[in-house]
This record gives C-alpha cells, structure tokens and sequence, in this order.
C-alpha cells in the first residue's frame, strides 16, 4: 500500500460512439485521491464528471472507450479480470449516484438492497449484514430501521433513500467512495444533511472520498482539494482553499465570479458564451472561445496541465492574467 | 394473424378512483371484465343477426312453402325483437345452455366440447413452442449483445410471415414432399393427435413466437442497461446475481405480460389456421357457422374467444398488481 | 390403377364405371370420407345433402331401392301401381329393427307421414300425395289427388324409422344424442360431434345378401381438398365420394388406390336469373349456348371428372329402358350447341347486347364454381360479352336459389343441380312450370305444362319418354338454361377394398355394405 | 436536472444521427414496393385474367418468370398485379385506423378526464374482440368482399392506433409548451392542430407503417378465408389460397410467390416502422 | 423602487387553498396550498421559496390560471391591452418549454398576429425587436429549438412570455436548470427587463442566493402555508421564522459546514 495514492488516474480518456462517429468525451485528465482525502471534482453539465467515475469502476457502456491508466493502489484497474474486478468493486470502492430512486430496483426492498453488496460478495451471511445495516440506519439517524428494511423505494422519500444509498455504500467497509452529485436532487436542507452524515462517515472511517458536483461552494465547503473539469480535461487542480480563494484558471475564476451572492445584492459577472463539450473543441483551448483573456496562442495550442504555485493549472497565460483575475472575483 | 402480430400491450386499464379498496378491486376484476365480455357478445350477436341471409334457407331446402318457413322462424325466434333474444340467449348461457344449433339442430354446447378440446390441444401445442421458442431466443438475443442481430432479424422475418402462409408452405414442404405430417384433420388417441397437430401448431405458432422473442429480447435488454442494474454491477455482484434478481426479476413483468397476451391470441389465431388444415375445432365451427348464420353458435364462440381473452388478460393485471410493489400498495 | 380412365382422350359416358369388381371378403374396418363434411343431421327427413343422405342409407332401410345402373328395385317393401292415384306398399315379413321388433306397416306409414311433414326439406315429394294409410299389417296405401309417376321413384329415398323411437327421441333424432332406430345393414354406434361418426355391421340383417363385409365403418368428415387427398394417399383413409375436382389429378396419380368416374346425374348449368334485364334476348342467350367450350371446361377445371352436357336433363336421369329414344334428342342438342366462337359471336352481333354487364352469380367459397366462372368469363370477353362475377354468400346464394328478390341485378346464376331419381321429370317440373321454383324466367307454355301433366300420369315408360322428348323440344328452345358439363361421381377406393359403387345410385343403397377386402 | 439536461442532449444527439442505414433500405424498398403497386398493372407482362388452359400449372420459365397457375395464367402477371388490391386495402385501413384513432387519442389526451375514461373504456372492449372474428363477422353482415374486411380492420387498428398516440400526446401535453400556448391564450384547435399534432405526427406515421404491415397480412388471410376479395381478383391472399389446391400436384409456385410477395412487403414496413418508432421514440 | 408601490398592485392573491383528490384508496385529499395570501405590486417583484413539494409551483400555476383554487380569489391587474392576457410564464425546463417543431421566429411571431393581431411585417419586426431585448439575434429567429443551448431557450422563453405585455411575469425555477454560468446570463437579463419595463415578477425558486438578486418581496412556503413574508433583504437577513433560519443556514458558502437538522 505504502505511498501509492489510493487512486490514481494518468492521461484518461473516454471516447463513445461507434466505427462512424466517435466522440471524446473526456481528454487526457490526471487526477489523484489519497486515502482519507475528499476531493472535489467540480464542472458544469456535460464536462465529463459521471463518465469519468464510471471509467474509474468500469463501469462505462460498451460503446464507450477508455485510454491511460487508472490504478487502484498502484494496480490497474483496466487490466484486472473479472473475478479481480468483482473484488474491486464490492470490497474497494464504492459508489453513490445522483438520482437514487433511478439507481434501486423498484421491485426489490430496501432490505435486499442494502445487503446484496455484502451477502453476494460472501462478506457477511445475510443476517449479519441485515444487522450490520440496521446499525449503520441507526448511527446516522434513520428511524424504524427494521421496518425500512421491509419497504420498497417507492415508499421512501428522496433524502431517505438517498441516504440508503449511502448506508449500501459503506456496508462493505469500501476503502473509497465516489459520490456523484449525492445531493443535486435534493432540498437544501435535506442536501445539508445527507452531505453531513456522509462527511461524519467518510471521516470517522477515514475513507477516500471523490466527490462530484456542480456546485462550487458546495463542493468547496466539504473537500480537501478541487480539480475543475471543463470539457472534459481538467483545467486546474490544487487544495480546496487555494483554487477556492485564489482561482488561477480563468474558468475557475468565471465560475466564482457568476455565483449569486448570498449575502449581497450585485450584478453578476456571467461567463459569455455557452459551455461546451470536449468532441465540440477542435484544437486549442477548449475555454478559449468564452475566455476574455485568451489569444492566438490560445486557440491554437491545447494547454496542457503544469504546476504553478503548488498547482496545477491549464493556462497558458496564468503568469500574465494572475492579478486581473483576483480582481474578477473579489470585486 | 394479426391482429395478431400486431398486438401488442396490455389494454391499459383504467384507474378508478373508487374510495373503498374492496369496491376497487371488484370494479377492476369482475365488473369491469364482465361488463367488457358482456358488451363484446352483445356486439357480436347484434351485427350478426342483422347480417342478410335467412338462415332457414337451409334448413328447409329450397322446396319449402313460404308458410313452414314462416313457422321455422317463429319456432326458432328468428322475428323477435333483438334485446329479446339477446336477453333469452343470455339468460340461457348463464345456466349453461347455450342454445341449439340452426345448422347441426343440437345444442351448441354439444358442439363446443368435442371442439374446444381438438382448439385447446392445439393452442397448447402452440403455445408451449411459442413460450419455449420466445423465451429461449428472447432470453439469447436481450443478453448476448453478439447474438442479438440474428436473433432480431430472425424475429423481424417470423413476424412477417403470416400464418396462412405459413400453413402453405409448411404443407408443401413437410406434409406433400417430405411425407413427415399429414395435412389434415386432428387425428385420434393422444400421439395421433399430437402428430396431426404439429404442422398446425407451428404455423400457428410463428407469428406469435416472434412477437415473444422480440419482446423478451427487448424487454431483457432494456432492464439490462437500466441504472440500477448498473449500481448492481458497480457494487460487485455477480453477473449471474444481477442477472437473475435485477435483470430477470424486472423483465419478468412485460415478459410475462407479452406471453400471456399471446397465448390469449392464440384462440382467435386458430380461425385462421384450424380450417387451412382440416381441422374442426372452434375456428372451423366460426368460420362455417358465420356463413351459415348459425347464429347461436358463432355467439357462444365469440363470447368465448372474447371471455378467453379478457379472463387472459385480466389474470395478467392482477399478476402485475401481485408482482409489481408500486402497484400493489398504492403510490 | 384400375380401369380408369384413359389419361388423354376425354371422359365419354361409355368410359364411366357403375361399380368395382365385387368384394371378395370381409374387413374390419373401413375409414370413409364424407367429402361434403359432417352431416349437419341423420334425421332422414332431413338428410338432403350428399353426406347426410349417404350414411343414412346404410342405416335406414329404404322401401325401394336402385342398383349400380339406377334400375329400380323392391327393398323393404314391393309396390304395385294399383290405379295411377293408388299405390299399395307390401312390407317383406321377415323384416326387424337393430332392437330385434318387426318393422310394421304402421312404422312405414308413420315414416311417410314424418317425411311429408311440411317442416320437413324432403316434404315437396308428397305434394301430390292424399293420404298415407296402413291398410294391412304388412301393407300401406298411398292415394294420390293427382297421379304422379315421380313419387315412386323417390321411394328409393325413403327410408324407415321406428315409429316409438322417434316419438320418443323428439327433436333429438338423428343428432349426435339422440340416434336412429331403424333396420339397415349398419347400425349406428357413436357419432363423435366434429370428428367422426362409426357404424358396425348388423349382424341381424334380414337381407343375407346385402350382408356387410365390413365390421365396421367410421366416417370423417374432412373437406379440404389438399388434405383429403393427402390422406387418402397415404392411406389413413380408404375412401370417398365426390371427390374436388381439383384433387383429381394428384389422385389419379396414386399407388394407393384407385380413382374412378361413375355416371351421375348431377349438372353444372348456368341459369338465366330473371325475366328481365339483358339476358332477357333470346338472341343472347343462344349465343351463350355456342360461345362455351364445354370440352375445354371439362378438362381445365375438372380434369375430366366431368362430361359436356347440352341440354337440362343429363343421361344419368334417362331410365335405362328408354335410353335410345333420349339418346336420340340428345344428340341434336350436342350438335346445335357445338362450341363454335364466330357462331357466337354473330348471335352477340344480331343481338340487342350493347355492352353491358352481365352478372354472374356464384357461391363465394366454391372452388369449382369460382374457376368455372372465370373460365366463362374469359370465353365471354372473347365473344364480345362483359361478364361480372359476383361471389354471393353461401346462404345468400341458397336464398336466391328460390327468392327473386335475392336475385335482384343478377343476370345469370351458375348452379349445380343434382336429382335423386333416374326421372328427368323432377327437375323439368321445377324449372319450366308456371310459379315454380327454378323458373326464373316466368316461363309459361301451355303446351309444355300440357305434356308436362301428361308425362307425370303416365306410367309406361315408352310412353312418357316420347311426351319428354317432346316437351324437351319445346323448353329448351327458350335457352333459360345454359348447360355446361355432366359432373360424374369421383370415387376414390384404396387397393385393399372393392365392391365399391361407383356411379351416383351410391345414393340410393347402402353403399358401405359393398365394400369388402379386394383379396381372399 | 443537470443530468436531465443531460440525457436531453444524448437524445437530440441520437435523432441527429444522420445515417440509419435500416432505416434508408427499409425505405427505399417500401417505397419501391409502392411504386410496383401503382405501376403494376400497366408493366404486367400479360393479361393476369387471360386464361390459357394449353399451358396451366407450368413450373417457372422465360416465358413466365413465375410460371402459371392451374387455369394457365400467368403468376408473375398476376402477383405484380395483385400488388395495387394487395396494398390499397391495407393503405386505406392505415389511413382510416390512423385519423380515427388520432382524433381520439388527441381528443382524449386534451380532455383527459371522463373523456379520456371513457375512451379507455372503449378501447379495451375493442382490444377483447380478436380482429379476425371482427373481420369474419364483418364479412357476413356486409357480404365477403373489399369493404367489408376494410371496414372491420380499421374499426380492429383504431385502438392501436388510439393507445399509441394517445400516451404520446397525453406526455406532450403535459409538457410546458402546452401549457405556453395555452396561457398565451392561442385557441385549443390552433393549438390542437399547430403544435400538439405535428408532434404526434412521427409516431403515428410510424405506428401506420407498422400498421400497414399488420394490415396486409390480415387483409390477405381473410380473403385467404374466402371472405374477403374473391377470386379470380388478383390478390395475394386470394393467390395463396387459390394455390393451396395445386400444392398437391408439386405446383407450389402460385401460393409461394404470393406468399413471398407479402412477407417481403411486411418486412419491408415492419422494419421501416420500427426504425421511424426508434427515431422519434416512441413506445411500442 | 418604492415610488411603485403607490400605484395599484398587479396581483391580490387572497386565502388560496388547493386540495387534490387522495391519489390511493382510501387516502386522504392533499392539500397542496393552504390559506396563502399576497399582494404583488405592478413592477414589483415577489420571491416564493421553500422546500420540494410545499406548494410553490401550484400557487403559481393557479395565479396563470392554468389550475383552479380549491378556494380563495386571485385577482390580477386588467391589462389595458385587452386581448393579451395579464400574466404569463416561464417554466424550468428550457427543453421542454418550446414547440420542438416550431421555428422561434415563427412562435413569436404566430402569438403576436394570433393574440396582438399584429399584420406579418409587423409581427415579424417586433419579433426581431424581442429576441434582441433578451440578447439575441435575428439569425436565432431561423433556428429550430433544438438547436439553441439551454440558456438561448430560456431566453426564447422569455422573450415569447414579454411579446403579449403581461403585467405579471412568473418564473417557475427559470434558471434552476442552468449551468452556472449561463444562469447568471439569464439572471442578468431578468434584472435588465425589471430596470426597461412595469412587468412584474412573481419568481418562484428554492436558490435563496438567487432569489435576492432579483426579487424584493419574499414569502417563504412550507407544506402549503406560508411561513414568513417580507421584504427580501429583511427575511434573508433577519429571519424570524425557524424554518426560514434553518433554509438559510443550508445554502453553502465559503466556511460552512453541512449540518444535521435532528439529532
Ligand atoms: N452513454 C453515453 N454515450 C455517449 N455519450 C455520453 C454518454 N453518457 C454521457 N455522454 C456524454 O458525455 C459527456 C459527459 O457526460 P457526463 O455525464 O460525464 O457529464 P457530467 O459532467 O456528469 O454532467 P452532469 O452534471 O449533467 O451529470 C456529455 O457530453 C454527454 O452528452
Ligand atoms: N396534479 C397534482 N395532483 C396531485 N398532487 C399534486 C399535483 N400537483 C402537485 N401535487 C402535490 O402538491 C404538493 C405541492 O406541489 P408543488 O409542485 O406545488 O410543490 P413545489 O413547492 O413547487 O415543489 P418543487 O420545489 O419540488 O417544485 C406536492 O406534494 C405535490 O405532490
Ligand atoms: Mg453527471
Ligand atoms: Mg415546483
């Protein structure tokens, strides 16, 4: 185990389509999560985000491809077997969607649910794992576990069956988590409780966590470090409290910029322009055709990922645009 | 047939929003059912007694005085009002007595049991080649992404040959050339029987085999990429696993929806098929009664091709209201 | 295959075969097919059609009877034509029903009376009839209100039935429940509604000599063509009457067993359908006459299981005794009528025929019907006529056999006919008196309803033939009806039985109790 | 939402697709397949009523590419003929199934309520009664014919037909561009007509030409039955059964050719339907 | 902005109350809006919040008039144009929101000949006119929906809900489904028409921090009755109702921690 980081991915790729039309879906990112650390992998609609995890559990349709490598403490995830591969999934990782009520099958019960992950993966005999998952209901404040067992999906609301997803996913003792957009579906207040109990979880059992969303500010209050995706390539990676206070990418610094305020009334600074996905980006920047900053140099050259200022930025004009863009947000 | 292959569904069964659950159930189970069987015979019986022709045109021979064809029709109620003698047959079918026979002058009931016994051991065969063949193929082409275009176009080819078709080619081929089969008549004794009905039973089978298999394959091959299929395989389980309990389990409702459908069809297919091949089961007793305006007995065969299909189908709902949770507790 | 017909030349009534080679010992069993399917009754006064009226003649004793060549025999009873209004049945004495009692004049004069019951098909035979009497314990009278040669004739048909049977029966009778009672050579055991109907051999027959050689009998009831013959190719069943012409050629191919053509005095006639509209013109109507190739017809769509006939009354109907004199008429017909295209086209020429449809009805579903339709319409587009065919439904062609109103727009009607009797009376009767009900054209010469009369009260058959010749003369000048060809009767025998009658007097006997094992 | 937006824009991506080569090859020979139809009878090579009793049952040969049937008329002339009745019956009960059930489905789709109630009510009694019994009992009531199995077809489509477009337009009417419309106060017909059926409009096309399929095997079977078209039309159904009768002789050309004629054109708008369905998603 | 409210209020909605029938046997009816009661003065604008399912999207669709109260009246500001209906709408779904099959100019211009009466240079002029109020340009009028981005739709949208001069414009979570960036295009554009025009907003969102930049009365809903209403800025930053503090303090920001509500 040593230093290898719990999960590294190196130059991935992901191309969908068939023979006639393929498209990049997501281009050359490198991205790392240590144990016990949360990070964040925020980027607007499209930018890859879902694709990414998928590719990281294999997890992609078949008309999809991935390139580069991904190792899961130093061994490759897209040259295990298929016994290897169950392994990996069952015991390893572990992985939370967006939309929980599409991700359980509607004529199966919660109960069946929770523990087929462990009692397939002969980790538990089915009654343990049903006791396991009522204590685990329990400590995160789920009344009645007992009954809930016994329900179908359709019964729960969406917070509570998004928290059985979390339950499902911390059963098998997972040593990392992907949490897709956990909370996009849900209310703010029901978002700041499911985020609370899986922070408390991921924390108390000291687990890697990559969490994705769209939301900086979400994404920034709850992790470690960030890497911002814009079509499909990372664009800048760094501690959570460095990009968040002092964004050196230009996307970054937009994003920052164009959130309402919550506390003050002002006019919004909106990124020009539509978002836009990795296949649409001939060459060049794939931010440049919305960047105020961006020159010749820009749309004909693809930056690639390089280290400023303990950082890791894909700009090439960081050095020039360093003092403007501090002004973009914090005016 | 088509009407046969074209069909398709469930008839989509009206949600009443009756208050108390008990009035509810009977309304979707018994009334409704009985209501539709009712309609349906009425329909029937209605059009056909307002079809020219004057059935006592054979049952005196040409040679009659005007006179005892007036007596006839009086005797046999031919000049009642029509809700009179709908009324009167009704009644009569209710206590079991179907009428007699304009044509055969014995009563219809006496007709139907030799008959529906040759109809019902056909329809068996059939159905037992077309849940065989629609399962197995459906089963290969929704889970062997490799075998699917064969399977499909297989599916797609059987489809289009209808069963009169069919019944010719399969003569030709294996009765006239071949001398395996004979090409008619229901045969005696149980092998005879099973070797006479062979043919019939596969021209009668195609169409609907096909439906079956395109509807299993379809139906197994959406569940197959549905989200929570892959949060099953994201979690690890065995493909066997996700395949019996996610996969399977799911598909199992259309599966079944479309099976019984079928077999429902079935009955009304061998109208087609029965007279092709000699055989005199109920769809020959139709077809001959319809041009005979036997009326009695072209109604006690509607009533029951319709009652067939409508106990089918309703026998279908309430096995999806038990199989399906959603549905069986409410939303 | 047995002396059949030879492939090439055309079916001639010399060619045609009365019955096989006499069985030569008994069977166990015999599958026959009743072509027409299951009898819709067994109920004799009921039994009309070709299949109904075959079983039951294995079953019921008629009081006449014919034999291969129609000559007509005493059976249960012998008859003596007392006076032409009086006729005096005397039942033979040694005569039993299956239950072991004795047919009983009463019991023959109760069947009568059943059979003239006007609810009844058969009850038209007893128009003439008076009264139906027992006179003795072994003899019945039949008075007439007007003589009528006919009726006598038809007794080959009428059979006899348990007097307390049937009362006891009811509306029963003669269904799949309810049974017979009667005195035949076959007794029924089980009919199997929609499957078969099996009947075994009395053993108890009074007529020693009409004793079965089969065991027993089972009848089916397939009517599709294709599979008939299929069947009887290969085995599964040994015989049957009146086979499609379609079927023919496959069956003549068979080294099963043997087809064979017998005379028959059914007909394939086209009639003129009403009064009115564009066949009222003689001229027209003639030229029908000529325009058919009723050779070709007989070839092309019965494969030669049919005969040319042209006039009304085919040879089958001539009495045997007569037969030179009808002959001799005959032969005239077959020369006028000769298939000569430009004959007929001049008579369209000459005729007031502007182009109009022509409509042409037929069965809908009648194979034979439908080819011969279209055989007709082509040989019509050739003569210059426009020929619609018009499919009418079965029982809408049944009505329209007897009800105008049914034939309304309708100018020609194809229909096959078919008379019981060696008498061609019957069937002039109905066709050219006034108000009958084949009389389509309102046909009406006095002198022909004067020789028509004279002809049915009149008892030597010399005598009468010389009236119908006569009257023949007249009627078939008005062209009301087109003959087209003679059907014979197609019998199909497997080579393991013989003894089978071939020609259509099968009708009129107990056919069944013929057919026996073809070796020792 | 974002991943809702995000399966819209697969969607959009998918209906862009330029090339369906199913799609291209069902259409060109459904197509051809029409043409044929109409053209036929003109390009017959013979008269597919002239009878020629010399030269009856022949096996196929130059001079009849399919050979001749037990009267000596020329098969090939009759099947191509047979194509214009073959598929005007089936294409008139596709275009009758097609608007009554339209109307229906949009009507009930905009009422909902007892409307839509009683529709579906309606409906399932239709569903009950098997087509072939509708169109056996149409032919006694109306006489065997063309009409009458036309008529009692369209009658047996209507439901399908009505299901379909009927779950369609109650989705789209749901949808918020309805509700747009109707808030900008646009009349319900203009509404109804502009907007709502347009977007119907490419299932029910292709549920037509799904539809037309099924109507030409069920048009064929009942004049198969002989209560349909009657012989000596030119007519597949009608040729088939004609056929059976020769099948004995070893003659099987007359039922074969009709035969392939139909499976070859049903496949033909099977495939082209369930491509089109595929296309515009919708449900089967 | 407090000149305005002198004048009459575009909208008095009054003690709205909305049950739908129990969807289940034996259920009880759901009553969706209970006793909800406000004014909207013209030009103003009006915030609802509150969480998932308290009723916000069907006291806003009873006020367009496309759902009918239970009870309670609502009563909006005739408009003086006669024809044109007082309120319109723009809903969440920029993908659903527009005639697939319909060109944007001619679903302007349709409305603007059907409702306005508008001759066909005229309506296509003011079309013009309208896509550019909301940033876009005649080029887009040829463009089917399809082809546009989300926020180019929601724009269309806005700019078909502006063509019939309402007095009251409502907005169902319009930028909910937005990518950030676009969002703040669309809020922008908001502003801009408040600032150009007397239309009112009655803005329904659950996005607090978006419902400051554009609103300036707030009502805050929570299973169909409302529980705190006031100026914007008073209730954002002075809530006196705990569910209103408990919302708040669920909306990230630099420096918070997600939090359990019980227990
Ligand atoms: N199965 C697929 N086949 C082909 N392309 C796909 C597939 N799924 C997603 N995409 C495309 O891949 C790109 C990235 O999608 P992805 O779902 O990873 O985005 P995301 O960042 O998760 O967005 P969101 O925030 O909407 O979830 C998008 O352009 C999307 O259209
Ligand atoms: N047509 C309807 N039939 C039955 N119940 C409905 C209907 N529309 C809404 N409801 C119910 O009324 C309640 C209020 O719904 P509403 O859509 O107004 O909430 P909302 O505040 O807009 O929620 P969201 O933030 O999720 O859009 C919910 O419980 C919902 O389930
Ligand atoms: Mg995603
Ligand atoms: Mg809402």
């Amino acid at each position: 185990m040593n230093n290898a980081p719990l999960l590294e991915l190196r130059g991935v790729g992901i191309t969908a389509g068939d023979r006639r039309n393929r498209r990049t879906l997501v281009r050359d990112v490198d991205l790392t999560v240590a144990a016990g650390e949360t990070v964040g992998l925020v980027g607007e609609s499209g930018s890859g985000k879902s694709m990414l995890v998928k590719s990281a559990m294999r997890l992609l349709p078949r008309h999809a491809a991935t390139s580069g490598r991904i190792d899961f403490e130093g061994r490759s995830v897209l040259g295990f077997s298929r016994r290897e591969l169950s392994a990996y999934r069952s015991r390893d990782v572990a992985l939370i969607h967006q939309d929980p009520r599409a991700h359980t099958n509607p004529l199966r019960t919660i109960g069946d649910f929770l523990v087929e992950g462990v009692v397939a993966g002969k980790l538990l005999g089915p009654r343990e794992a049903r006791q396991r998952a009522c204590a685990l209901m329990a400590a995160i404040g789920i009344t009645d576990p007992e009954h809930r067992l016994t329900q179908y999906p359709h019964q729960l609301s969406g917070g509570l069956l998004q928290r059985m997803m979390i339950v499902a996913a911390l059963l098998p003792s997972p040593k990392l988590v992907f949490a897709d957009e956990p909370t996009t579906a849900l209310d703010v207040t029901v978002q700041s409780e499911v985020m609370a109990i899986l922070q408390e979880q991921i924390r108390e059992r000291n687990l890697g966590l990559l969490f994705i969303s769209h939301d900086l500010d979400l994404a920034a209050a709850v992790t470690d470090s960030l890497a911002v995706m814009y079509a499909g390539t990372v664009v800048e990676r760094g501690t959570t409290a460095e990009v968040y206070s002092r964004p050196l990418h230009p996307y970054t610094a937009g994003l920052l910029a164009c959130r309402p305020s919550a506390t003050a009334v002002t006019r919004l600074k909106p990124i020009p322009g539509r978002p836009v996905s990795a296949y649409e980006v001939a060459s060049g920047c794939a931010f440049a055709a919305r960047c105020p900053f961006a020159t010749e140099e820009c749309r004909k050259d693809r930056p690639q990922l390089r280290t400023v200022e303990d950082r890791l930025v894909a700009c090439h004009r960081v050095e020039q645009i360093g003092a403007e863009l501090a002004q973009v947000v914090h005016s | 047939m088509s009407v046969s292959t074209s069909a398709a569904g469930v008839p989509a069964r009206l949600r009443t929003s009756w208050r108390h659950p008990a009035t509810a159930l009977a309304m979707t189970y018994v009334v409704g059912p009985v209501l539709t069987i009712l309609c349906a015979s009425f329909l029937l019986f209605a059009v056909l007694t307002l079809s020219p022709g004057d059935p006592v045109a054979q049952l005196l021979g040409p040679h009659a005085s005007d006179s005892a064809r007036a007596a006839m029709r009086v005797r046999l109620g031919l000049d009642d009002p029509l809700p009179e003698r709908y009324w009167h047959w009704l009644t009569g079918a209710l206590h079991g007595d179907l009428g007699t026979s304009l044509t055969y002058r014995e009563p219809v009931s006496d007709l139907l049991a030799p008959r529906l016994l040759t109809t019902f051991v056909l329809v068996g065969m059939a159905a037992v080649l077309i849940l065989v063949a629609g399962l197995v193929l459906g089963g290969i082409g929704g889970t062997s992404p490799r075998w699917r275009p064969l399977v499909n176009a297989l599916a797609g080819l059987g489809i289009a040959v209808p069963a009169f078709v069919a019944t010719t080619f399969l003569i030709s081929v294996f009765a006239v050339n071949l001398g395996w089969f004979p090409t008619g008549g229901a045969g005696s004794g149980f092998t005879d029987r099973l070797w006479h009905l062979t043919l019939p039973a596969i021209a009668l089978s195609i169409g609907y085999a096909a439906y079956l298999i395109q509807m299993t394959s379809s139906a197994i091959g959406e569940e197959a990429v549905a989200e929570h299929v892959l949060t099953g395989r994201g979690r690890g389980l065995p493909g066997s696993w996700v395949f019996r309990r996610h996969i399977l389990r799911n598909a199992a409702l259309p599966i079944l929806t479309a099976s019984g459908l079928t077999v429902a069809g079935l009955v009304a297919g061998a109208v087609v098929v029965e007279p092709a091949f000699g055989i005199d089961g109920i769809g020959s007793l139709l077809i001959r009664s319809v041009s005979a305006k036997d009326y009695p007995v072209v109604t006690a065969v509607s009533a029951l091709i319709v009652t067939v299909f409508v106990v089918v189908t309703t026998l279908l709902d309430a096995g999806q209201h038990l199989l399906d949770p959603r549905l069986r507790k409410g939303r | 295959s047995g002396g059949s017909s030879g492939g090439q030349k055309p079916v001639s009534a010399d060619d045609l075969i009365p019955s096989l080679p006499a069985a030569k010992a008994d069977v166990d069993r015999i599958t026959w097919n009743l072509t027409g399917g299951e009898p819709e009754t067994l109920d004799p006064a009921n039994a009309a059609t070709p299949q109904s009226g075959q079983v039951v003649r294995n079953l019921c004793d008629s009081l006449l009877t014919l034999d291969a060549k129609f000559n007509l025999k005493p059976n249960l009873a012998s008859y003596d034509q007392q006076s032409p209004t009086k006729l005096v049945l005397t039942i033979r004495p040694d005569t039993r029903f299956w239950d072991g009692s004795t047919v009983t004049a009463e019991d023959v004069a109760f069947s009568l009376r059943r059979a003239a019951d006007p609810a009844k098909i058969a009850s038209y035979l007893f128009a003439n009839v008076d009264s139906i009497k027992a006179t003795a314990a072994d003899k019945v009278t039949v008075t007439f209100k007007q003589p009528d040669e006919m009726f006598t004739s038809e007794l080959a048909n009428m059979v006899v039935l348990k007097k307390a049977f049937v009362e006891k029966a009811g509306s029963k009778l003669g269904t799949p429940a309810g049974g017979l009672m009667c005195s035949g050579p076959f007794k029924l055991d089980k009919w199997t509604s929609g499957d078969s109907i099996t009947m075994s051999r009395n053993d108890a027959y009074w007529n020693r000599e009409r004793r079965p050689f089969a065991k027993s009998v089972r009848f089916t009831f397939v009517t599709d063509a294709t599979s008939l013959a299929q069947s009887l190719n290969a085995g599964e069943i040994d015989g049957a009457y009146e086979l499609s012409a379609s079927s023919v050629p496959a069956l003549q191919k068979s080294k099963k067993g043997r087809l064979v053509f017998g005379l028959s005095p059914q007909s394939m006639n086209i009639y003129v359908a009403r009064p009115d509209g564009v066949m009222a013109d003689g001229k027209l109507r003639a030229a029908l006459q000529r325009m058919i190739d009723r050779e070709a017809l007989a070839k092309a769509v019965y494969h030669e299981a049919a005969t040319p006939l042209y006039t009304m009354t085919p040879p089958a109907t001539w009495p045997n005794a007569q037969r030179a004199a009808y002959e001799k008429a005959y032969k005239a017909f077959e020369t006028a009528r000769s298939y000569d295209m430009d004959a007929a086209k001049k008579l369209v020429k000459s005729s007031s025929y502007k182009g109009q449809q022509i409509v042409l009805a037929i069965a809908a579903g009648d194979d034979t019907q439908s080819r011969t339709a279209q055989l007709l319409q082509q040989q019509g587009r050739e003569a210059g006529l426009t020929i619609k065919i018009q499919s009418m439904q079965p029982l809408v062609y049944a009505q329209a056999g007897y009800d105008a109103s049914k034939r309304k727009g309708v100018d020609l009607m194809l229909s096959s006919n078919f008379s019981a009797t060696p008498d061609p009376l019957e069937t002039i009767g109905f066709t050219f008196l006034p108000k009958q009900t084949y009389n389509y054209v309102n046909y009406d010469d006095p002198q022909a309803t004067k020789l028509f009369d004279e002809a049915r009260s009149t008892f030597d058959g010399a005598q009468r033939a010389e009236k119908i010749v006569e009257m023949q003369a007249l009627y078939e000048k008005a062209d009301a009806i087109i003959p087209l060809v003679s059907t014979n009767t197609t019998t199909f025998l497997n080579d393991r039985l013989t003894g089978a009658i071939t020609s259509f007097a099968y009708w009129s006997m107990p056919q069944m109790a013929y057919v026996g094992a073809a070796q020792k | 939402m974002a991943t809702l937006t995000a399966t819209l824009r697969l969607r959009r991506m998918s209906t862009r697709r330029p090339g369906d080569p199913l799609l291209m090859v069902s259409a060109a020979l459904a197509a051809g397949l029409v043409v044929l139809a109409v053209i036929g009878p003109w390009i017959a090579p013979y008269d597919p009523a002239a009878t020629d009793v010399l030269a009856a049952s022949q096996g196929p040969s130059g001079a009849h590419l399919f050979g001749t049937d037990s009267l000596g008329r020329d098969i090939f002339s009759r099947a191509l003929t047979g194509a214009r009745l073959s598929f005007a019956g089936p294409g008139i009960i596709v275009l009758g199934s097609a608007g009554l059930g339209t109307l229906l489905a949009l009507a009930a789709a905009w009422h909902g309520g007892w409307v839509d109630r009683l529709l579906n009510r309606l409906l399932t009694l239709l569903f009950a009664i098997p087509g072939v019994l509708v169109a056996v009992v149409a032919a006694a009531v109306f006489g065997a014919g063309f009409w009458a199995p036309v008529l009692a077809l369209t009658l047996v489509y209507t439901p399908y037909v009505a299901r379909v477009v009927r779950s369609v337009a109650v989705r789209q009417r749901q949808l918020p561009y309805i509700e747009a419309l109707q808030l900008a106060g646009l009349p319900t017909w203009r509404i109804c007509l502009r907007h709502l059926l347009p977007n119907v409009a490419p299932i029910v096309l292709a549920q037509a030409t799904i539809g037309f399929g099924s109507a030409l095997m069920d048009f064929g079977a009942v004049s198969f039955l002989g209560l349909g078209m009657q012989p000596p039309t030119a007519e597949w159904g009608v040729m088939v059964a004609d056929g059976r009768s020769e099948v004995l002789d070893g003659a099987v050309q007359q039922s074969m050719a009709a035969g392939l004629c139909i499976v070859i054109s049903v496949v033909a708008f099977n495939v082209l339907g369930e491509r089109l369905t595929q296309r515009f998603g919708g449900t089967r | 902005m407090t000149t305005r409210s002198v004048i009459a209020p575009a909208l008095v909605v009054e003690g709205l109350r909305k049950e739908f029938p129990a969807h289940s046997r034996g259920g009880k009816a759901l009553v969706a809006v209970d006793d909800v009661s406000f004014t909207l003065e013209r030009g103003g604008s009006l915030a609802v919040v509150g969480e998932s399912g308290s009723g916000k999207t069907t006291t806003a669709r009873i006020v367009a008039g496309l759902e009918r109260a239970t009870s309670g009246t609502v009563t909006a500001a005739g408009s003086g144009k006669g024809t044109a209906r007082p309120v319109q709408m723009v809903f969440q779904d920029p993908f659903a929101s527009l005639d697939p099959r319909q060109r944007i100019g001619a679903g302007l211009t349709e409305l603007l000949r059907v409702r306005i009466g508008l001759g066909r240079a005229a309506a296509r002029e003011r079309a013009v006119g309208l896509l550019a109020e909301v940033g876009l340009d005649e080029q887009h009028a040829a463009r089917l929906p399809r082809d546009l981005s989300g926020g180019q739709r929601q724009r269309v949208a806005i700019a078909r809900a502006l063509a019939l001069e309402p007095e009251i414009l409502i907005l169902d979570e319009a930028v909910a489904a937005l990518d950030v960036s676009v969002q703040a295009q669309v809020l922008n554009l908001l502003r801009d028409i408040r600032e150009r025009t007397t239309v009112a907003f009655l803005f329904v969102s659950h996005d607090l921090a978006v419902v400051r930049q554009v609103t300036d009365q707030c009502l805050v809903m929570r299973n169909g009755r409302v529980v705190e209403q006031g100026p914007t800025a008073e209730v954002l930053d002075h809530p006196r109702d705990p569910y209103t503090r408990e919302l708040l303090d669920a909306v990230p920001r630099p420096g918070w921690q997600p939090r359990r509500r019980s227990a």
